[in-house]
């Protein structure tokens, strides 16, 4: 329905090199990517912002690259959700609807039965200027729905919330999906929205679309090792396969299965095994390490190893870490099973 | 935590204080002991007629400022042109001229036309007065951002429906302390006036008239009451401008 | 992108642009077709005096407003008091205030030391142009960082010596800009010192003078010599003002 | 050396409540907290920049608490370094000296000499605000050792920082406390921060020093549930053992040894497996648990479970939750070894 074909753009410092991608009516498609991408950017071209300097986005068969952004029916719903500050939620929502000339009555109708939807009729009469984040992103999302667009673009909708708010709107975004049934392209840099939402996935890094793809199959294959290392995939290792044995740099490491010929591996690091003693297992990779340094996660600590030439980073909890007192430059000992270890 | 170098400075400031808040309290409250003169100069006719020249004028000229200052405001704010460093020297220049001149510069430029005339006064209060609008709705509408008035239109909105129910809304505040200061400044005017336009006469005109006619006491009473009409919409305006901006200007 | 609206808006800002040049333009070029006024105007010592007048009154109410100013401004940035509203009005007052009535003002308020000598033409030109270095400086020291100076207090420098040290030099560019403000208003500055002051000649009342005794034409040479100096004045010291703080003014 | 005793302030809507704690001279005090703590007007307080409604600060047995901040000897290191932008770098670290009327030769000597211990002695002609955020943070230390102070406070030095950077300037930080031996206070919401660099550690939460002690008692004895919390326990049980068995609401754990009475436990998420089918292995601890939700944590996935009345977090990576299909609202089992449980 909405087809991009090699859009491009340059800037004095950045550019948008041959975005290429498709989305089906009802399909929501999230585009994932770093701060700095171009996502936003992106955006903007399909909103009409601005025009590219070539390439070509076609809706519905139709070319709308140079269509001012009002003749498009694709609604944009920016980063911090861009309400009139101005105007009550009623006349948020109602702003689409009488630029079109709708009756009043129609007009009232239709904002009631909308914010009915989003649980937000109780908010109709109130300032926007005092709704919480929550809130006005419900309104920015029923502003954009109430006027069908073919499209709705979402930047970040759900940055600048608390984790607890956050997972709570992501699960009503997917009742509002299966409810409203609209067309969406969501763009965001969070691993957790693209699960939970996407039908459709595509990567962006530097301006570039590297992959689009089902969600499942970009996270299982991606295309390149950029891609690999932003989904979130550490200890990627190439190296030569001979059999269940893969030789890389100066370490032997045992493979769950055959393989022959160059192949990617990555050992998860919260599979890795430290200790501060050599320890006999049915982990058949043994190797010593040196402790380069560690960065808190959060939820735990990442140790950054050093084995032989290679760079290994294994997760433990801070109270492991304590109780076995791990200081930088010490030696170690790590271990993994083969079947930890995934080939890609 | 008092100390002596914070009372040092306040000190020094409070001079300041003293120096503007003296000659208004002296004038004001000297003419409290002679309220019949008050009571006088508020039923002549000459002094009425007078005081609604100045008040006209000066809220003409605001709102010419208005109408044509708030699209500059806009251009300057979103348009990015060459010689717009130009134009905004334009708009600032003329608080630096001394008021005689714009005087005389308004009559070489329009000559008869506005000679002893309203749009005379009108337009020696606009030229000295406009960059106060222009400023303040060029700055109303550079913290709008750009972003919320493209989200308007993705909702199908034309750039004009933008313009007027986004736009200038969001900017409103602004514009409205901007044409409140360009009110002040134009019914402060005094010099330019006397060149452009001596007749229709100004309450500002007249209270000089009385002075230099019957000397300093004889035109204390109009002084008082220009003082007091000033004070009274500048304040009231300056309180709408917060409330209605829920800020302070 | 082109489009109709905006042209419509440039169009109407563009008319007020051409209102406020036109004048300029017009008095400045048609002077040059008169070189020889000009010159004369140049040597002669009444005009010579006055410029001196003008320029040295103007000056001098500038310092005195960084000196008593910058303080005030600093005590309404870092002190919360009782009355800080009222004192506030008060420095922003004076705007509003028709230049005839702050003649008389000044003059009831302290009568014949001010009248027809240079402190009159100063105590005029201070009243109507202090509130902007008060306020730049108010809003100068507003925007240094509390933490900066009592780090400098944690490593040893008194008050005074934070002052002078960090605050000042910090807010110094938003004062410097309130004070070249300040200057432009008090030397543009008429109504009041006609009232206050008509000796010691000033240019700006000069102009008047020629105006009023010899017409139009003989006023415009000093005119356009009074244009000069501003604007040579007030465009300089606002690209110093830029170059010096990194940014616009 | 330097004493806080019972040192308490009110705001509106904030106040400090009763701190309590002493440093000895050379002592590198780490106080960690969530950001809301209190942690920077406790610093602000020592430094002298209000006075506290009650208690005291001593330093060296004087009491300093009503004195200015120019005559206590504690140089104040503010988030974001607090640098004189209008001063070159040599000015900004020889402000105190000059403060001290010391001789125009021996403050260039000083300078020079803390300059090229902290490696910025290429800087000292350089403008302030071009510096980078390492340069900095390097300048306010340096200006803020070289007038010997008794105590250096920090508030948050490393945050604003990239990952690489912060690490580089951790190590650095470490071998500057070595040579130049100086006595600090240092206020995070890091704990790596904490246990890189702190002998001693309080942690502070809502006004109040919930606990002060080693750094590493700290961690591995959290006073109260809140505290553990905070240093990043998750799945913290309480419940009656009876020998080896723990009952816990309505689940029945097996304990690593013997306990009898209240205990409160920890099972690290990252211990617990997660399987789409009931397994049988050595774990003592099988259960069925529902997928509530899931939450992005950047390196992993983390997932939250109910089994019976209660509610469990657990880790794993991206790709084995891409892999298993996991979804809202499924059946998982989850299964953990005794000896994976932590009792405190």
């Amino acid at each position: 329905m909405l087809k991009v074909e090699d859009l491009s753009k340059s800037w004095k410092d950045f550019s948008l090199k041959r975005i290429n991608f498709e989305i089906q009516k009802g399909e929501y498609f999230v585009i994932l990517g770093p701060s700095g991408a171009g996502k936003t950017l992106l955006l903007e071209a399909i909103a009409g912002i601005f025009i590219p300097d070539s390439g070509r986005i076609l809706l519905n068969g139709e070319d709308i690259t140079e269509k001012p952004p009002e003749k498009r029916e694709i609604a944009y719903i920016p980063q911090n959700y861009g309400l009139f500050d101005h105007m009550k939620v009623f006349d948020n929502i109602a702003y689409g609807l009488k630029v079109r000339k709708f009756a009043r009555e129609e007009i009232r109708k239709q904002v009631e039965e909308i914010a009915k939807a989003l649980d937000i009729k109780h908010l109709l009469d109130r300032k926007v200027k005092n709704l919480s984040a929550g809130e006005r992103q419900r309104v920015a999302i029923a502003r954009a729905i109430v006027i069908s667009p073919q499209v709705i673009l979402l930047d970040e909708p759900f940055s600048n919330l608390d984790v607890n708010l956050k997972n709570k709107l992501l699960r009503e975004m997917k009742r509002w999906r299966r409810e409203l049934n609209f067309t969406a392209i969501h763009v965001t840099h969070s691993f957790d929205e693209a699960l939970s939402l996407g039908d459709k996935l595509g990567i962006m890094m530097n301006g570039k679309m590297d992959q689009v793809g089902e969600v499942k199959e970009v996270f299982s294959k991606p295309k390149t090792e950029d891609i690999a290392r932003f989904l979130g995939y550490e200890n990627i290792l190439e190296g030569h396969a001979e059999g269940k044995i893969l030789y890389s740099e100066n370490i032997k490491i045992e493979l769950p299965q055959e393989f022959y010929g160059r192949v990617r591996v990555m050992i998860p690091p919260q599979n890795i095994l430290i200790s501060k003693n050599m320890i006999f297992s049915s982990a058949r990779n043994n190797f010593k390490a040196i402790v380069e340094e560690f960065e808190d996660l959060g939820a735990l600590i990442k140790l950054k190893l050093r084995v032989n030439g290679i760079k290994l980073a294994a997760h433990l909890t801070k109270a492991s870490f304590v109780d076995m007192g791990i200081k930088e430059d010490e030696e170690v000992y790590v271990s993994f099973k083969s079947t930890a270890i995934h080939v890609f | 935590m008092k100390d002596n170098f914070s009372v040092f400075l306040a000190s020094l400031g409070a001079f300041l204080v003293a120096f503007l808040i003296i000659p208004i309290a002296v004038t004001v409250s000297t003419q409290l002991f002679d309220l019949n003169a008050l009571i006088k100069a508020l039923n002549d006719e000459v002094v009425l007629n007078s005081l609604f020249n100045s008040i006209f004028t000066s809220t003409v000229a605001t709102l010419i400022s208005l109408v044509f200052g708030v699209p500059l405001g806009y251009v300057l704010a979103r348009k990015n042109f060459k010689g717009k460093n130009f134009i905004q020297a334009v708009v600032d220049i003329p608080v630096t001229i001394p008021h005689s001149v714009v005087g005389i510069m308004l009559l070489f430029a329009y000559s008869e036309a506005i000679l002893d005339n309203y749009l005379g006064i009108i337009a020696a209060m606009l030229f000295v007065s406009a960059s106060f609008t222009v400023n303040s709705a060029r700055d109303g509408f550079m913290s709008v951002n750009e972003k919320i008035e493209y989200v308007a239109r993705t909702l199908g909105a034309s750039k004009v429906r933008v313009f007027f129910t986004i736009s200038l809304p969001l900017a409103l505040h602004s514009i409205f302390t901007g044409a409140i200061m360009s009110w002040a400044r134009a019914i402060s005017e005094v010099g330019a006036i006397l060149i452009v336009a001596y007749y229709p006469k100004t309450a500002q005109v007249l209270v000089m008239d009385y002075f230099n006619n019957y000397g300093l006491s004889a035109s204390r009473p109009i002084a008082v009451i220009l003082i007091l009409i000033s004070l009274v919409i500048f304040v009231t305006l300056r309180r709408v401008a917060v409330v209605k901006g829920g800020g302070s200007i």
